[in-house]
Formats: structure tokens, sequence, C-alpha cells
């Protein structure tokens, strides 16, 4: 069943057509990775799927319901949760509140709970401004997953990560595997071949080609727009 | 007074009261759209200013005209040296954080402000106009034997206020030709546009901002300069012009300059002639009222860039 | 102990501590506690939108003036005793809240500022204008005979000291207890971070209009309450000077605690009462104030202490 | 706390306008405080009295905000009445100490400076208040505290009963009076079309109503009543609503502004204008030299007390300008540019006067004989015109708190304000709105 739909949803900055008319589905429990060059509209899409910015036409379905009327916040309640290119994280407040109010509920062990998954399970009352750049992501993905959403969207989460970081982060994802769907924008394509159980590629704000990590690597055009030529 | 000179007496003085008003709040504008941070402080510097104007212009005991010349200079550069100098000493030091600095410039409102009192005093202090001769207006009138020109008892101006629109008119003329042409202009534009930006092509914003800041302290207290022959220095007089500017700098949008004195004659103008019409305190409310309205539905104003 | 246990303790002890100044106080201190009670409890709801949820608003004088000519008015013109009055004043700052907070809450930062000192003018204004029964800047002056309530005498420094008192501390427990529930975390979450917050679910929007309307109920109450035990009534209440007042306390006091706004209340009151003695330049010490404290002690006195010694303080 | 503001100003440079006659008190302070009272020859003159204690009382004063300028000038006449006083052997054998606090012209302070007095600096009565909306602010507290206070005001708000029985307004005459006395020689002299320029808030509201209704009676009319925002800058765009056929202009403009109220009407009429009839607040403390007030000559202002010092001077009002240091022509003695508010400062030398002859009537000991000193100054009613009353005879209503007394009218001559006319008491009397010996302490 689809989790997630979009039909024709287009944004247009003045004159400029960031996003166009673009038909995208989500099956349920997988791991969709979006890539495409910068500027190809990825994050304007998902700021359209979860609400933070408005479309200029078009429609998102969520688990079968026409959402594109909805404000961000009714979506996240709706089961998504959405984490920034940028880290947004509560700086000046402590590992325990950003959890608590991620899980919306003060509760010590759930928080321990949620922060250990990320490994991240130092003193609750530590200021999270204070972590590490790496851990602070870390954090921010612990958030996501602490209100165990339906669909996790990931705007570039393994950007600034360290290797050993990023391996971490891919156990990470393949745990959440069938519990949570995943929209996963992503630049480096070892994570996008080692996760995604499907790719689309966005280019100048149209859908170039979408399949498994295979099929979509090996379409001409994408080589020819993205990957590069293959020279043996 | 029939209504046609009325309508005449009430654009006149509108038009002198909107000449000093674009001047005061295009030093506003200047300091928001460069720098992106308000000064509540801006009304006190338009008061040194007339207070500065009213103590040279008593030390020089010769004709006012020259009394009124030295004030002209001094006023405006010692405005800006007090700007500079709490720009340094003050918001510097805050990195321009919006909200710290309208706390912060509101504590250096009551510093100006009881300095004031402590040196200049309580009253209210005239200063003699350069010159000011009686001009009194003529009035067409259709009567039995075609046109004929009478003078209505009471239309009349003076040369010093014709003085005072001709005088901020080429201010801003000047000006806008300072900002586009000068290298100066170009670099505030600059810093306006993007201040990293800026910064990479080796604009040394710090020093840009203290010399805005001392530049719109300076044009306000040049207003004052300008008006303070027809209102009196009084310590109390900087919070109507603060009031005003936020209208004007609102309304035509924040930054933009072109606005900033379209809005001038418009709140200027319409000051004059509302009276005309509704009660004035009416009128007030209903300016201060669009204000807020514009604000709230269509933020950029008139002509500023939609902020993303 | 429990934080929130540790903070209900300090709320009582403090709550107590100036039940017993009452009779241990001279009748003057006692008399200008009983104003700072009133003047605090208006910092209070000052507070709420600017420390909690990170709004910093300059028109606020018109909620407090709201309150005082709801109350004054109500009295006045309407016959009404003390208080029904009181129940119609914060009717009228509240009204007034949810008119503003709609409007004012389309804008964001400067522009909010902006908007909100607006409409504080207008209110003044529009004070001025109605002349005929605000009387306008010269105000009207609530009789006496009219100041009772349940056959006690409002103008008895020690009843107008209990009442004071009474509006204080239950202002102080709402405010405490809304910040310990998910409602007041939010706030914070808010002022820390909106966009992230958006982000997490919860409705920026109501919980930013629902600050402002308890931000200016409050202030309503302190408005009302200051016409009723003070006696006067008057649109000077509603003047720029009745917004930058609270702003000047809560950051003294410490911005986003509880207790600081009476702290900053307390501090400011007897700064410009001891050095009006021997300089009529107050004002200048509460420019200077306001100005090294924004540059040296950002989150004020209470806001210091938090972080150095007592980070559980609420 | 005592008053000594000006002496320890931080900038140490001494404030331009401060021009304080180092006074007597600050010396009977210092004295007081360091046990030099028994040295000093003032002793001698006080054994007598059975607590040598002196008299305090607390002045409320505007030292800054919209009042100052008065504040500045009724500060001066406080000090120069308390030093009258004192060397004619102060109140009940005890020396008179003035307790200086400033309310900022602000209503809240101005209710918290009455209870200082009241509490801490045991002040036995509050006096001084000028500015309406202080004295609204302030006369709550003063009632509840039971100090009594005599305020200096000018306002009608003390005879319209709106206040307390312990508030009293004997040394200055209020608008309603002043106003009323002023219809007859308006419609008798000037004209009866009459056009009133006010300040659109609650003190131009009293000159409109009463004034309206007395030039009625004298079968004059008001042809418009032009009300001007109180923050109001430039005027010229006012006046085109003065109807062609007016007789008599009559404005009372008050504020920083006024200066350039007078100018503008003076640009606007130029060489033909009508009567020109004038209230001296709107040139209280400027001086009628100053550029751009030529046109004045010839019009007509009402004068509290004749700034100018008339031919007819008494010696009554020569000894007051002695005391003050004000010179003949109403200014400062040491700065000729510091023109007083002449028309409003004499009711501060009154006021003391009035509590000195209360405070001995009722043999007033402390502050347990205030009632008395309430009655006993509610017992009086003709003042004669003294060196304690300089300004003219005056009768004190006790029921309404109010004093009533001479009004002056005077016309512009060669830059001087010559007297022309002087009203009866009678004139300014008005039928009672209030009874306030009936009211409880």
């Amino acid at each position: 069943m689809m989790l997630l739909e979009t039909k024709l949803l287009t944004k247009i900055y003045g004159g400029l057509t960031a996003v166009e008319a673009v038909d995208f589905s989500l099956r349920q429990g997988l791991v969709h990775a979006l890539i495409g060059p910068n500027g190809a509209g990825k994050s304007t899409f998902v700021g359209m799927v979860s609400g933070r910015t408005p479309a200029t036409s078009g429609e998102v379905w969520f688990d079968g319901q026409n959402i594109s009327a909805w404000p961000a916040h009714k979506r996240m309640r709706l089961g998504m949760a959405y984490t920034f290119q940028i880290t947004a994280i509560y700086a000046r407040l402590s590992l325990f509140e950003n959890i608590a109010l991620a899980q919306g509920m003060r509760d010590q062990d759930a928080a321990l709970d949620a922060l250990g998954r990320v490994g991240l399970d130092e003193r609750l009352d530590q200021l999270a401004g204070d972590l590490s750049y790496g851990h602070q992501r870390l954090l921010e993905f612990a958030m996501g997953v602490a209100q165990s959403p339906r669909l996790l969207i990931l705007d570039e989460p393994t950007q600034g990560l360290s290797e050993s970081e990023i391996a971490g982060f891919n156990t990470l994802i393949r745990s959440l595997a069938g519990e949570t769907t995943i929209l996963l924008i992503e630049h480096n394509m070892d994570v996008v071949m080692s996760l995604a159980d499907e790719v689309t590629v966005l280019q100048q704000g149209r859908v170039l080609s979408s399949g498994t990590p295979e099929t979509v690597s090996a379409d001409p055009l994408v080589q020819d727009a993205y990957l590069g030529r293959e020279t043996c | 007074m029939e209504f046609g000179p009325h309508l005449l007496l009430a654009t006149l003085e509108g038009a002198v009261g909107a000449a000093v008003l674009a001047l005061t709040a295009l030093g506003l504008s200047l300091v928001f759209g460069v720098m992106r941070v308000v000064n509540v402080a801006h009304g006190e510097f338009y008061m040194l200013g007339a207070v500065v104007a009213w103590f040279v212009a008593s030390a020089m005991s010769a004709h006012p005209a020259f009394g009124f010349m030295a004030a002209v200079l001094i006023a405006p550069a010692m405005a800006g040296l007090v700007a500079i100098l709490a720009d340094r000493l003050v918001l510097k030091r805050l990195h321009y954080d919006p909200e710290a600095t309208i706390v912060a410039t509101i504590g250096i409102l009551y510093i100006m402000q009881q300095t004031a009192l402590m040196t200049f005093g309580p009253e209210a202090r005239p200063v003699a106009p350069p010159f000011n001769t009686r001009i009194p207006l003529p009035w067409l009138e259709y009567g039995e034997n075609g046109f004929n020109l009478f003078y209505p008892w009471g239309l009349s101006t003076t040369s010093y206020k014709l003085f005072v629109i001709a005088a901020a008119a080429v201010i801003l003329v000047s000006f806008a030709l300072f900002l586009s042409r000068s290298r100066f202009g170009l670099i505030m534009r600059a810093t306006q546009l993007d201040r990293e930006t800026a910064l990479t092509f080796g604009i040394p914003v710090e020093r840009v901002y203290s010399l805005v800041f001392g530049l719109g302290a300076a044009l306000a207290a040049f207003a004052a300069v300008l008006i303070v022959p027809i209102q009196q220095a009084h310590y109390l007089m900087g919070a109507d012009p603060l009031l005003l500017s936020f209208i004007v700098v609102i309304i035509g949008g924040l930054g933009s300059l072109r606005g900033t004195v379209v809005a001038a004659l418009l709140i200027g103008m319409s000051d004059g002639i509302i009276s005309v019409f509704f009660s004035p305190t009416l009128a007030k409310i209903l300016a201060t009222l669009l204000v807020a309205l514009v604000l709230v539905f269509r933020p950029q104003g008139l002509y500023g860039k939609k902020r993303a | 102990m429990s934080p929130s246990a540790r903070s209900f303790l300090l709320h009582l002890g403090v709550i107590a501590g100036l039940f017993v100044l009452c009779f241990t106080l001279s009748d003057y201190h006692q008399g200008n506690l009983a104003r700072i009670m009133v003047l605090a409890t208006y910092a209070i709801g000052y507070n709420v939108l600017f420390g909690y949820t990170g709004l910093l608003s300059l028109g606020h004088a018109m909620f407090f003036a709201a309150g005082m000519y709801g109350l004054g008015l109500a009295m006045q013109y309407g016959g009404m005793s003390p208080v029904p009055a009181f129940a119609v004043g914060i009717l009228t700052a509240a009204v007034l809240s949810v008119v503003v907070g709609v409007l004012a809450l389309r804008t964001i930062g400067v522009a909010f500022m902006i908007v909100t000192l607006m409409f504080a003018q207008s209110v003044f204004l529009i004070i001025l204008y109605f002349g005929t029964w605000t009387r306008g800047d010269e105000g009207f002056v609530i009789p006496q005979a009219a100041r009772q309530v349940l056959g006690m005498d409002l103008t008895d420094p020690l009843i107008r000291y209990l009442a004071a008192l009474l509006l204080f501390s239950s202002a102080l427990l709402i405010t405490a207890r809304m910040m310990q529930v998910r409602f007041g975390r939010v706030l914070i979450a808010v002022r820390e971070n909106e966009e992230r917050t958006q982000m997490l679910g919860y409705d920026v929007f109501r919980h930013k209009f629902l600050a402002v309307l308890i931000s200016g109920s409050i202030s309503g109450a302190a408005g009302a309450a200051y016409g009723l035990l003070f006696g006067y009534v008057g649109a000077t209440f509603a003047s720029v000077q009745y917004s930058i007042f609270p702003l000047l306390w809560v950051l003294l006091g410490g911005a986003g605690t509880t207790i600081g706004p009476l702290v900053g209340a307390v501090f400011m009151f007897y700064l410009i009462d001891y050095s009006s003695g021997f300089t009529n330049a107050y004002m200048l010490i509460a420019g200077l104030a306001l100005v090294l404290l924004v540059l040296f002690a950002r989150a004020g006195i209470m806001g210091e202490v938090r972080r150095r010694w007592a980070p559980w303080l609420p | 706390m005592e008053r000594g503001p000006n002496q320890m100003l931080p900038t140490g440079r001494v404030e331009m306008t401060q021009k304080l006659i180092t006074s007597r008190r600050s010396l009977l302070k210092g004295a007081a405080a360091g046990g030099l009272l028994t040295a000093s020859p003032l002793v001698s003159r006080f054994a007598s009295a059975q607590s040598s204690a002196p008299i305090k009382i607390g002045f409320q004063q505007h030292s800054t905000g919209i009042g100052a300028a008065y504040g500045r000038w009724y500060g001066r006449t406080t000090d120069a009445a308390t030093k009258a006083i004192n060397d004619a052997g102060g109140i009940n054998g005890r020396p008179v100490e003035i307790i200086a606090e400033d309310d900022g012209t602000d209503p809240k302070r101005g209710a918290e400076v009455v209870e200082k007095f009241a509490n801490q600096h045991g002040a036995d009565v509050a006096f001084g208040t000028l500015f309406s909306h202080v004295v609204y602010g302030s006369a709550p507290a003063a009632g509840e505290q039971k100090i009594p206070y005599f305020v200096v005001s000018e306002g009608h708000h003390v005879a319209s009963g709106k206040l307390n029985r312990y508030t009293l307004q004997p040394g200055i005459t209020d608008v309603k009076s002043q106003v009323q006395a002023m219809a007859p020689y308006v419609s008798e002299n000037l004209g009866k079309k009459v056009t009133m320029i006010f300040p659109d808030f609650a003190f131009g509201h009293d000159h409109r109503d009463f004034f309206t209704a007395a030039i009625a009676a004298q079968g004059g009319e008001v042809l418009e009543h032009i009300a001007i925002p109180p923050t109001e800058t430039s005027f010229t765009k006012y006046f085109p609503k003065i109807p062609r056929d007016t007789e008599v202009l009559y404005h009372v403009m008050v504020g920083p502004a006024v200066l350039t109220f007078v100018k503008e009407l003076g640009e606007f009429f130029g060489p033909s204008s009508p009567e020109i009839f004038g209230f001296i607040d709107s040139l209280e403390a400027v001086d009628l030299g100053s550029p751009g007030l030529e046109f004045l000559e010839g019009t007509y202002f009402w004068e509290g007390n004749p700034r100018y010092a008339q031919p007819d001077q008494t010696s009554f009002d020569r000894n007051f300008r002695a005391a003050v240091g004000v010179d003949d022509n109403g200014a400062s003695v040491s700065d000729p540019s510091d023109v007083s508010t002449y028309s409003h400062m004499f009711g501060c030398w009154e006021t003391l006067h009035v509590i000195k002859a209360g405070m001995e009537a009722a043999d007033y000991q402390g502050p347990q004989d205030r009632q008395k000193l309430i009655e006993a100054v509610e017992a009086m009613s003709d003042m004669a015109e003294s060196d304690a009353h300089p300004q003219g005879p005056k009768v004190f209503n006790g029921k309404t708190h109010q004093v009533f007394g001479r009004q002056y009218i005077s016309r512009v001559e060669n830059g001087k304000l010559t007297r022309v006319h002087s009203t009866s008491v009678e004139d300014t009397l008005y039928p009672d709105e209030v009874d306030y010996t009936t009211m409880a302490f």
C-alpha cells in the first residue's frame, strides 16, 4: 500500500520553477532515497511534503488522506518526522528536554532508550549545544525516531559525519527497516547504494528516473546528468 | 477661510512637515536597511541636533544666519560622533542582535534625554531663523469679470518654511546621488544586500556599520536644525519624530529608501490635510492603526522587497 | 527532592516571606511593597510572553491600561462593586489580547515589536479621544468609599497589602505551574527554536496566541488591581514609558525565571527611590541599567543565579 | 533624604539653568544632622518653643518630566518662602524644613512620593503639586495616609469635589474662577464673537466649558472651538478654521511647543488680526522679547500675577520679588534671560504662609493635630493683601477648599505687559459644588 503519494506537485518561486509536476509514491516500510545535483529541488520537494513550504499546485496524499491543505504540525501529528538539513535542535536545553519534547512526555527511561539507540546515552542533563557537530546530528536523528513516526524524512543526515559515524548511521537505518518508512535525501552514493530500496533522481525540479538503485544507476540519462560515464 | 485656500495652506504646512520627516525617517531607514537593527534612540539624536543648534546659535552673537550656518555643520557632526561612539561601545559588542539592540537603544534614549535635561534644562528654547519674511499668497477666484487675483486673509507662508522644503529636497537628492554614485554609497549598498559576501570582498563591515549609524543620526540632527527655528528645542521633543519615522519607514518598506521618501510625503501631507476634515486626535489614531495593519498584512510595506 | 517540588517550596517560601514582611516592615516599606507586588504581577504577565515565549512586545501598557479602565469605567459609570468590576477589567484586557494576538502574531521579530508599539499608541490615543468618559490624561479618582470588598476597606494599608499579596501569589503560582506542564515546556521550545517546534508537531501559532492571551490577562489584572488599590485611573498608564517598565523589571530580575519579575521590580523601585534622594537624574540610572544589563548580564539577576549556583531554579 | 539634588550632579558641571540660592535650609539640614544646631545663632530664637524639632513640609516637585520648567521656579519660591518664614521665627517657634522629592510629573510616582512624605520622612504636611494628572494620582494617597495635602495646581479638581477632605488649594485660584472673571472684560472691551483655541485634554476642556458658559452669560457667543492635540508641533493648519467674523481670538495653549503656536499665530494673521486674548500660561518662563513675538504688541493676556512690576507696585510685591530673586521684568536677578513662571509660583509662597497661619491658629504640635490644622484652614475666609499674600486679597471657601482672588488682565505695550484691569474677587465666585466639611476625616 502506498504510504505517501504526490500528484503533479509543483513549486514556483517568482519566475523559477523549483519543482515541476512531480508524481511520487513511497511504499510502506521501504527506504527511498531522493538524489540529484544541488538545486534539483530535493529540499523544496520534501519541504512541500512536510508542509514547511506551501505548494504552488498539486496534491500530497498520506496514508490515503489528502493532506495538501494541512499545516506542517498537523502532518507531523499524523505520523511524520522531519530532520533539517542544517541541524535544528534546542542547543540551550538539556538532552532530556530535547528528547522529551520530541516524545511529548517526560519519561526518563524512554528518553534514555531513545538516546541509547544512537549511542548518546551520556548525562541526560548535558546541554545539547555542548555536543560535537556529529553528535548533534545524531541527537536530531534520535528525536525523529523518538516520535516513532510512520514516515521519517531525513534531509542529508550524513552530511559532516565521520566514516565511523556514517557506518553507525547505516546500521541504525537498517534497524528501523520494516517498522518505519524512510524518505532520505542523500549525496553520499555509498549510503544510497547500501540502504535504499528505491531511488528517485530529480533534475531541474523534474523526475529524471525512478526505480531500484541498480536500474537507476544503469539508466543512461542518469549517468549523463549525474553519475558520469562508466569508464572501464 | 474658504476651502480652497485652506487646502493650499494645509498642503504647504504638510510639505514642511513632510520634508523634515523624510530626512528623519531616511536616517532610521538607512540604519535598518544596512544594519537590520532598529534604533529606538533615533528621536533623541533628532533632539540632540536641535539642542546643539541652540547652544551654537546662542554662543554666536553675530547675525542669526552665522549661528544657523554653524549649527547646520556642527549639530549633525556632533550627533554623528555620539552615534558612532554608541555604536562602538554598545551595539558592536551586541553583534547587532536585533532584540538586544532594541533594549540597548531604549537605554541610550533615557541616557540622552536625562543628560539633555541636566545640561540644557527643562525649558523650550527658541533659535532665531537666518531669515523669516512673511509671504502672503494669492488665490485665484472666478468672479463676474473672469479670474481675479486676491489675497485671502491669513493665507501666507514664510520664506524660511520654503527654505526648509528646498533644503530638505536638496539633501534628499544629493543623498540619493551619494548612495548610487559614490564609492561609500556602493559599499553601503553591498553591506545592505549581503553582509557575509561584503566581508569576503574585503569591506570592513564593522566600520561601515559605525559610519552608517553615525550618518543616520546626522540626518536626524540635520532635520532638527532645519525645524528648530520654527519649533523650539526641548529635551522631550524626540518622542514624536521617532513614532512618525517608524510609521514612515514601515509604510515605505523597511530598508527601501525610495519608499521612505514617498511615505514621508504621504504621511506629512496627509497629517496636514486630514486635520482639515477629521479631529486631529482621530487622524493620529487612524495613522497609527494603519501602520500596524500594513505591517500585519503587507510586511514588506509599499516598496520593500518581500522577505524570503 | 524533584526539581518541581523544590521550586514549589521556593515559591511558597517567597509568598510566606512576603506575608511575614507585611507585619515586620515599617509603614513606608509596607506601602511600597504593596505597590511593588502589583507591578511585579504586571511584570510576571510580561515575562510569560518575553521571558518564556521569546516575543518582545513594546506595547504591554495597553493591556495594563485596558484592565485599569475596564475596572474604572465599570465602577464609575456602571456602578459596579469592586469584585465584578475587577472581572470586567480582566475580561477587557483578555479581549484586547485576543484582537492584538490574532493580528500581531502574523509578524515576527522586529515587526512584532513595532506592531505592539503601534497598537499601544492607538489605545493611548483612543483613551484621550473619549476624554468625556475616560477623563483622558487627567484621569479620574475612584472614591475611597467605593473601594470596599466584603466589608473590608481596601484603602487600609494592611488589607491593601494582603490583597496585593493575593494577586501576586496567584499570578506567581499560576505561571510557575504553567511552566511545569507541557504547555509551558512547549512555550520554552518555541522561544528556543520555533521552526523545530513546529516540525515536532506542535501548533506554534496556537501556543503563541495563548501566551499572548495569558500575558495580556495577567497584565490586565495587575492594571485593574492598581486602579482599585491606589484609587487612580489615567491615560498615563497607557503611555510608552509603561510598556518599557516591565521590560526593564523582567530583564533586570531575570527573563524566563518565575521570581525574576519580583526581584527586578523591587530592585528598580528602590534604585529610583534611593537615588532620587540625591539626584533627579534617576532616569539616567535606569537607562544605564538597561545598557549594562543587555551588555553584560543579559540573563538578569536570577538568570545569573541560576547559571552559577542553582540550575534547578524555575 | 534631604533636598539638594542639583548641588551633587554626577556630571560635576553645574547645571546650566540651576541658580539655586544656597539657602539657610541646607545649612539647617547640615546643622541638625551634625548636632551644630545648639551652637548656631538660630538656637536662641527657637529656644522658647516647646519642641525645637523642625516642622517638616514635604514638597512634591516636578523636577523632571513635562512640568520641569515650572518645577524649578516652584522650588525657588518655596526656598524663599521658607527662608522668610524662618527669619520671622518659623511656625509656633519651630523652624520649617522643606523635604523635596521629584515626582517626575507622573501620577504613579506622585502617589509614592506622598506616601514617602507621610511614612518615611514623617512630614507634617505635603504640598506643591501643579499638573492636574499628578494631583489626581496623588490625592487618594494623601487621603489614605491622612496627611494634609496643599496643592498649587490652578485646576478645578479640588473645588469639583472629586478629591478628599485632606486635599486643599488655599494659595492659588482655580481655572473656573479665572476664566469666569475674564468674560465681562472681554465682552465689554474686546468683542462678543469669540473663537477659542485650546489643548485637546482636560485642562483645555475646562477652559472651553467654563468660558463658553461665562461669555454666553455676558451676551457674547463662541463661534468655533478649535481643539489641538497635546503633542502637536505645528499649528498653522488649524488657523484657517477661525471664522472670518471673529472679533476676539481666545487662546490657552500650554506645553513645550507653545512658542511655535504664538509665533505661527502672528505669521498667519500678519498685519490684520482680530483682538487676541490669551492666557499667560502660553508664555510662562518665556521672554516676551523672544524672536517672532513682536506681533503680540497690543494683545491681551490673563495674568495670575503681573510679571512686570507695575507703577502702583505694592510693597508686598516688591518684597516678594526681592525674596525670590526676581527683577522688575519678572526674570531671575542673576540671569535676565531666565524668565520666571510669575503667574503661578506665588501660589507656593502664599500656600506656605497659609500653612503657617493654619498651624498657628490650630496650635499645631505634631501629626496628631493634622485634623485640627485642616479645620483651622477651613475656618479661614478673608486673606488680606500682605507680605503673606503679595498677589492680592483673597477669600477662602472652607467648604470647597478653594481660594478665590483677584485676576489681572494685561496688555502688551512696547514689549512689556501692563496691567489694564483687575477683577474683583466677587467676579470670580461661583456656586459651591461640594462641602468637604461634612465629610469624615
